[in-house]
């Protein structure tokens, strides 16, 4: 399924002072592939989200999407088709959740200038979009999400993940960035998100996705970076990077294999690893 | 801020159907340690006609309405007061507030008096028709300073301003008519600066003969009259009125910062219809009290008015009482020299003849008025 | 020499915009959000100090005791009478910050009530001769002023940065949140910095009343300033308010001085977008991940 | 054995209108790590949170037996109880030492805890002076973790503290709390789902829509099979993406 | 957690009982001023003040989107007020066109104005913001006052043509119908564009920046755009004041104003437009037509504005809310059991 290349980065760099968050690290995501990006804490993996999104301006580095740089503000980049999740969920806590939903498809009527504009002025005439908001039905249902007059600020924290996934799916993504989404979901939202991962798959669409949880991860995606100290120390298939003597040291510790019932790297999670590609 | 007045004054021994007088006043807002002065002393006024068996036999009786100097709130408040009855107006508040006045004055056909405005414009045109002000304006001050430049030898002058609206119309007409010196730096600060020692350092680098403070008074002129006197020792100063008519403020000067000051005074203690209002005043207010000429023009403009309905037989066509108030002619006012008089006509909305209204008035070392300026007082021809 | 009488006056304005703005953040700090009624405190308390030695002759230490004490009453009971119970009604930040601002209204006019519209001369706590400095004088009064604003924020530095309740202090205002899960004393130190807040405004107010008089309005624009100065040195260190403070009262003297008075008003715009358009957050700034 | 206790008993939690706890009565004994498990939304939060006192509750708190509902969170934390909360409860303007010292202060802790805190993970001591607010999610998630062992607490509510950490950290983490436990410190962990803690859950409770639906007193796995009962959906560890 | 257990829940179903959206607010804000006119009827004091509320209403409204929704305070709202009371000075004055023109173009000079400020604050938020526009309010007085060949000076502009609308000169009492018909208009569609897509993406901005900026919307940009349509409807209050007023001056829009638009919505009810129309109907109520002797109305305001805020804590609109919730779960349960 993976042919064409979707998205490039080239010696991302990134620097606070003099903590050096992410040194010159290179990857290359095709269509259609879920990317895993894996690594200890503090390894740079927000950063690698924040810089490919646009949250952060790189301090070295370039990046190409379908071919053109990707450069510019989160906004643009955003139009050229990216979208992202937060580590920790960016809602508007006072607005329900339908609203927060709406984002997505809301935020891509009024992309340019001239859309706000007219967009005002659409707006207050007719200010119920009845697809957009069938749409989200669909979707709250998809992930399992209830109640969405709830103001999301009543949501519990991994409820608020869920809606932030399904916020960044409603801009019908190239590239979908998922920092940590599984952290604290259950497992009707596990399904939930796993879900919308294979859909943006289904769309000849890309995704990487950031989490702790390797077992999941390495169900889930075709690849996996693994990042250590801001360097990237591994980049290959899931089953030959659970096995790797670099996701060992620096992500299970040394004494990983001690554990035998862990899932995580376990010869028991490689096998399912392949029951699930296949 | 509305209602009416507590303090209003009753009708005394007048009977019949009281003549109800508006009166716009700041007794709340910025404008208010300046307007209530005049207030005061337009109840007496009020008060001191009932008890005289009032105008044709009929009480006075002020409405007051408080429009805290808030130009939006004054077309309310104007229509307030003539909604209660009112047949006349006092506007007694800030002066953007009276500007913004004007308008609905002429939308409700009601005459109006600014007893203390010395603002030019405020009866000149648009919507001048029906409002009158008593005091000499700029013009004739412009006059006055003019003979005091001459008579001290003044070439070159440095003016130290405050950034209101009212004092920049004033600026305008007297600055436009004091053609007799050059006016060699002016210097700006906001109205409620907390420090001009930029502004007068200016002044000195420009070293100009004498300098001129025109503000609205309060907390701005002193703090102006402080700066100079310490970074400008010596200097010749002169000031506009406002200074005189809030004696409150000369608290504010540091000890003797005042000295030697000369402002345009209104209240000379040889006419003796100001002898007269001063007894009443000290009466009503205490031995202490010092008249200025707020008072002597609220004192006034209580007494035109009752001439107006008078000579209008009557307060109820307002017309008619506009005409009456400018039939007035050759009124012996209570401020200004003893032989000054007020004449009002349909093109003269500026009730003073001639410069003799004003005298300057120099400050002694205890920052109290010390009497007029031994140089120069303005000629009284009439 | 003129200049140093300039720098003086800068220094002067500076100390004031200073404590004031240093009010403004104490309770930033300690509470979260701005408390634009600084001015009316300051305001109160020079004007209430004032009033007491004209009206009721009495001495200048005694009044000025009771002009602070009645700020930081003030102060106490916009915590405990205002912030508290409508913050405690929800809604965010805004509501608590147009109750304050409704407090600022409120009490200009009851001390319009109180003490009269007419501005007041300022009290000065020192008695000492003015000293000659160079060709010009220094009024005690400024001289007072100038030492007690270094000498409250070295002190309030310290009690920020290293004690017990400064550091509660900054927790509960960084994240009020956190504060009220793990248990911190939330109400009493946002009392606190109420408390001291008002001190500091009262004593801001009362040093820098004999300079130009106070009067029941001059809160406003005192407030004002404060926040300008607050907004100018940033929200990330006790000093900020300082070096806002100072800079703000170096560009109120000296734009006037050569650009003309007349500038003063779009000078400061001018000032402020050139300043913002290179730091928009301030001198000082501690940025943190959303 | 000679473990600490802690012990709720008709617990209720609303949030205006809506109700999040109905009723739950629990127990956490030392010795053994007890696991709290249920849906996003079933109340274990408001369940720990009320335990700790920071949110209004109705129904019983004891302490190894003593009845301590009417103290507030400051006093249950000088008797013991510590809370790692969910989510960033850290204090992001403060610097990492600042965050633990405000604590070990309001607890009146000896300084050498805050020490003692910042060794519990390399990464802290080497970002003592960096505001908590820029540290990477999992390094908030230790920080976190080390105030909340700081105290040595007789009780530890642990709010899905593995959330965000990587293996290798939540492999020592999980060591730590089961010998705390073997100490005789009652745990008390919440999770969503196990994972990779049903190894050291001894016994625990299944939450559904604020009400204890199942309660399983022999091991993680058990439990975890008691959970997927419960809500009719098998545990992410036998996840099969649909679609595929 | 205590400080966070209430959030305000921003249904957007509030206000939609007949399933037009905005229509149940419109409904009652049209009964309302229905009332309030003919309360008025001939009574000058009383158009007085429907045009003082309209102003006062109009101004606040123009807060509503970049304040309320966005979270920008601009306080540069006096500037934007006077640019829509000069147009009409100045077309009336200098030019030949109709009077009407005056509020086309006020709007849409305010409009630019505050489009080029905000290009020039783009990168402030909150209380920077604040700050700038706070002395661009002031300097843009300064500049009335200067440029008096423009603006007339200090004097300001006065005699104004009247109204020409196709021959049809409309009565004072007309234009108080009509402000409040405006009003109407402006809460109504400005409530429906709350609810669009549009006011989702704008309401997120305030809590959640990053997050629109993340799904493709340029923040600053949006922010621009949502302030210059405030403006824009400032402009039509001052506007709408001069020409009743008939004259404007360099004071007549000041800081004054601003606070007071900054208190309506919020005494009103932040949730729905309709709350800064009610704040400036009990604005005006409580500084003009209240019956208290000698009092500041700025005291009874403020006092006014801390009961509320203490009492109605979502403002009168959202305690009405309350109340009619209330009494239809009561009347249910009378039904019920009878
Ligand atoms: N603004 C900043 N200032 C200083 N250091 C920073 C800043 N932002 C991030 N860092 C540091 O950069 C490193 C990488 O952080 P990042 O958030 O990318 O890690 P991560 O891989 O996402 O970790 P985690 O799994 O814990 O979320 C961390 O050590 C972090 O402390
Ligand atoms: N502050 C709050 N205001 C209103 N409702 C709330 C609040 N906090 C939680 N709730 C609601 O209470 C219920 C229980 O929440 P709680 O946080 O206890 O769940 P949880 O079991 O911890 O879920 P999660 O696994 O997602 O953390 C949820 O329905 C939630 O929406
Ligand atoms: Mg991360
Ligand atoms: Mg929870």
């Amino acid at each position: 399924m993976a042919e064409e290349t979707l998205l490039v980065g080239r010696g991302l760099t990134k620097r606070y002072g003099g903590v050096t968050a992410l040194e010159g690290v290179d990857f290359e995501l095709r269509a259609g592939e879920i990317l895993g990006l894996v690594g200890p804490n503090g390894a740079g993996k927000t950063t690698l989200v924040d810089l490919i999104s646009g949250a952060q301006a790189a301090t070295a580095g370039e990046l190409v999407l379908r071919g053109s740089k990707l450069t510019g503000p989160a906004s643009r980049r955003a139009r050229a088709g990216l979208a992202r999740t937060f580590q920790y969920p960016q809602l508007a806590l006072e607005l329900s959740v339908r609203d927060n939903l709406l984002l997505g498809w809301a935020a891509r009527r009024h992309a340019s200038l001239w859309q706000m504009i007219v967009g005002a002025a659409a707006g207050a005439l007719r200010p119920r979009v009845p697809a957009d908001e069938a749409a989200v039905r669909t979707l709250a249902e998809e992930l399992g999400i209830e109640g969405l007059d709830r103001a999301a600020g009543d949501l519990t924290l991994g409820e608020q993940r869920l809606v932030e996934v399904g916020r960044a799916l409603g801009q019908d993504p190239l590239v979908l960035l998922l920092d940590e989404p599984f952290a604290g979901s259950d497992a009707r939202g596990v399904t939930g998100i796993a879900e919308v991962i294979h859909t943006v798959q289904r769309r000849g669409h890309a995704v990487i996705l950031v989490d702790h949880n390797v077992d999941l991860v390495a169900r889930l995606v075709d690849r996996v970076m693994l990042l250590d100290r801001g360097r990237a120390v591994f980049d290959g298939g899931p089953r030959e990077c659970l096995a790797s003597p670099q996701m060992q040291s620096v992500y299970f510790g040394s004494d990983a294999d001690t554990d035998t019932d862990s899932g995580d790297g376990s010869p028991e999670a490689q096998a399912e690893v392949e029951d699930v590609r296949s | 801020g509305t209602g009416d007045d507590a303090d209003s004054p009753t009708d005394g021994s007048a009977k019949g159907a009281p003549i109800i007088i508006g009166m716009d006043e700041d007794s709340t807002g910025p404008g208010a340690s300046y307007s209530t002065i005049a207030g005061k002393t337009i109840r007496l006024a009020v008060q001191d006609i009932n008890d005289k068996g009032g105008v044709l036999g009929r009480p006075l009786r002020l409405v007051i309405e408080n429009d805290e100097s808030d130009p939006t709130k004054v077309p309310a408040v104007l229509q307030k007061l003539h909604s209660q009855g009112a047949k006349a107006l006092f506007l007694q508040s800030g002066s953007a507030a009276v500007m913004q006045a004007k308008s609905t004055l002429t939308q409700l056909g009601l005459p109006a008096i600014a007893p203390t405005g010395v603002t030019a414009t405020l009866v000149e045109p648009p919507d001048n028709e029906l409002i009158y002000m008593l005091a000499n304006t700029t013009t004739d001050w412009a006059e006055v300073y003019c003979g005091a430049f001459k008579a001290a030898n003044i070439n070159t002058l440095g003016i130290l301003t405050d950034d209101t609206t009212t004092i920049a119309a004033l600026n305008k007409a007297l600055l436009g008519g004091m053609s007799c010196v050059k006016v060699t730096a002016t210097e700006k600060g906001a109205a409620n600066a907390s420090d001009l020692s930029a502004q007068v350092a200016r002044l000195k680098d420009a070293n100009p003969d004498a300098v001129l403070v025109t503000s609205v008074g309060g907390a701005f002129e002193v703090l102006a009259q402080n700066t100079l006197a310490a970074q400008l020792k010596g200097k010749l100063r002169f000031s506009l009125a406002s200074i005189g008519n809030q004696p409150s403020s000369w608290k504010l000067a540091n000890p003797g910062a005042l000295e030697g000051l000369i402002f345009m005074g209104s209240i000379n203690h040889e006419n003796p219809r100001t002898k007269a209002l001063t007894e009443l005043l000290k009466k009503a207010n205490g031995p202490d009290y010092e008249v200025t000429a707020y008072d002597a023009e609220g004192w006034d403009a209580v007494q035109l008015l009752k001439l107006a309905i008078e000579k209008a037989g009557g307060p109820d066509d307002p017309k008619k009482l506009n005409e009456a108030i400018q039939s007035i002619s050759g009124y012996e006012s209570s401020f200004g020299q003893g032989n000054f008089t007020l004449s009002f006509s349909a093109t003269k909305h500026l009730g003073a003849d001639g410069p003799c209204g004003l005298s300057l008035i120099e400050f002694g070392a205890d920052n109290k008025p010390k009497g007029p300026w031994a140089s120069f007082q303005p000629p009284c021809s009439s | 020499m003129t200049d140093l009488q300039l720098w003086l006056s800068a220094m002067e304005m500076g100390c004031f915009f200073g404590m004031l703005a240093l009010a403004y953040h104490l309770i930033y700090v300690g509470a979260g959000f701005f408390n634009f009624a600084i001015g009316p405190y300051a305001m109160m308390g020079g004007l209430c100090t004032s009033w007491l030695v004209i009206t009721y002759d009495l001495g200048v230490w005694p009044a000025a005791a009771i002009g602070v004490a009645a700020t930081i009453v003030l102060a106490a009971a916009t915590e405990l009478g205002v912030v508290r119970p409508v913050q405690k009604r929800g809604g965010g930040e805004l509501p608590a910050l147009v109750a304050v601002a409704a407090v600022l209204f409120a009490i200009q006019q009851f001390a319009g009530y109180l003490f009269g519209y007419p501005t007041l001369p300022g009290q000065s706590l020192a008695s000492f001769a003015p000293v000659p400095v160079g060709d010009i004088t220094v009024q005690p009064s400024s001289l007072l002023l100038i030492v007690v604003a270094v000498l409250t924020f070295v002190a309030t530095a310290a009690w920020v940065r290293f004690s017990r309740t400064g550091r509660l202090l900054r927790a509960v205002g960084d994240s009020n949140q956190a504060a009220a899960l793990l248990g911190l004393p939330v109400n009493r130190i946002r009392l606190i910095a109420f408390v001291v807040a008002g001190f500091v405004a009262a004593l801001a107010g009362l040093l820098f009343a004999p300079k130009a008089g106070v009067n029941s309005l001059s809160g406003l624009h005192w407030s004002l300033s404060g926040f300008l100065a607050v907004v100018v040195g940033g929200t990330g260190s006790v000093w900020a308010p300082l070096l806002g403070g100072m800079l703000l009262g170096l560009v109120e003297v000296f734009l006037p001085y050569y650009f003309g008075g007349q500038s003063h008003v779009y000078g400061m715009l001018l000032i402020a977008l050139l300043f913002f358009a290179f730091k928009p957050q301030g001198l000082f700034v501690r940025k943190v991940r959303a | 054995m000679s473990g600490h206790e802690l012990k709720v008993e008709g617990l209720s939690v609303r949030y205006g209108q809506a109700s999040a706890l109905s009723d739950v009565t629990i127990t956490a004994r030392g010795g053994t790590v007890t696991a709290l498990v249920g849906p996003n939304g079933a109340g274990k939060s408001s369940l720990l949170l009320a335990a700790y006192g920071s949110v209004p509750a109705t129904g019983t708190v004891y302490l190894d037996g003593t009845d301590i509902t009417r103290l507030r969170p400051v006093a249950r934390a000088r008797a013991g109880i510590s809370i790692v909360p969910q989510g960033r409860q850290l204090f992001p303007h403060l610097d990492v030492a600042d965050n633990l010292r405000v604590m070990a202060e309001l607890l009146r802790l000896p300084g050498s805890a805050v020490d003692d805190a910042l060794d519990r993970f390399p990464i802290l001591r080497k970002r003592v002076r960096s505001l908590a607010g820029v540290l990477s999610g999992g390094e908030q998630q230790m920080l976190v973790v080390s105030r909340a062992l700081m105290s040595s607490p007789k009780v530890l509510l642990l709010d899905e503290m593995m959330t965000g950490l990587a293996p290798l950290i939540v492999q020592e983490l999980a060591r730590s709390v089961t010998s705390l436990a073997r100490e005789g410190v009652a745990v008390l962990l919440a999770e969503p789902a196990l994972g990779v803690l049903r190894r050291v859950v001894d016994r625990g409770y299944v939450l559904v829509r604020g009400e204890v639906v199942a309660q399983v007193d022999d091991g993680g796995s058990a439990l975890d099979e008691a959970y997927s009962t419960a809500i009719g959906i098998e545990q992410p560890k036998d996840l099969r993406p649909a679609g595929r | 957690m205590t400080t966070t257990i209430s959030r305000p829940t921003v249904s957007s179903d509030r206000w939609d009982p007949r399933r037009i959206p905005g229509g149940g607010g419109l409904a009652l804000g049209v009964a309302a001023a229905a009332l309030i006119l003919a309360w008025v009827g001939s009574d000058g004091y009383r158009q007085t003040l429907v045009i003082s509320a309209a102003t006062y209403a109009l101004i606040a409204l123009g807060m509503y989107v970049p304040y309320l929704m966005a979270g920008s305070l601009s306080m540069a709202y006096s500037a934007y007020a006077g640019i829509g009371g000069y147009a009409v000075g100045l077309i009336s004055a200098r030019t030949g066109l109709p009077l009407v023109v005056a509020w086309i173009a006020g709007p849409i000079v305010a409009a630019l104005v505050a489009v080029v400020l905000g290009v020039v604050t783009r990168r402030l938020s909150g209380f920077f913001l604040a700050a700038v526009t706070l002395l661009f309010g002031m300097a843009f007085t300064a500049f009335l006052i200067d440029a008096e060949s423009v603006s007339g000076g200090s004097g300001g502009l006065g005699s104004l043509r009247p109204l020409n609308l196709l021959g049809w000169t409309p009565s004072h009492y007309h234009v108080v119908v009509g402000s409040a018909v405006v009003v109407c208009v402006i809460a109504f569609l400005l409530d429906r564009l709350r609810l669009s897509p549009w006011g989702v993406v704008v309401r997120t901005m305030r809590d959640a920046p990053r997050a629109v900026e993340a799904a493709g919307v340029r923040v600053p940009v949006l922010n621009i755009v949502a302030l210059a349509l405030g403006a824009m409807i400032a402009a039509v209050g001052g506007g709408l004041f001069t020409y009743a007023a008939g004259s404007i001056t360099p004071d007549t829009f000041t800081l004054n104003i601003v606070f007071l638009a900054i208190f309506m919505p919020l005494i009103g009810g932040a949730g729905t437009p309709w709350g800064a129309v009610a704040g400036a109907v009990i604005a005006v109520e409580l500084t003009l037509n209240f019956p208290a002797v000698q009092t500041s109305g700025t005291l009874l305001l403020a006092v006014g504005v801390l009961v509320i805020m203490l009492v109605a804590p979502k403002g009168v609109v959202g305690y009405a809310d309350k109340l009619r919730t209330r009494l239809w779960a009561l009347l249910r349960k009378e039904r019920d059991r009878g």
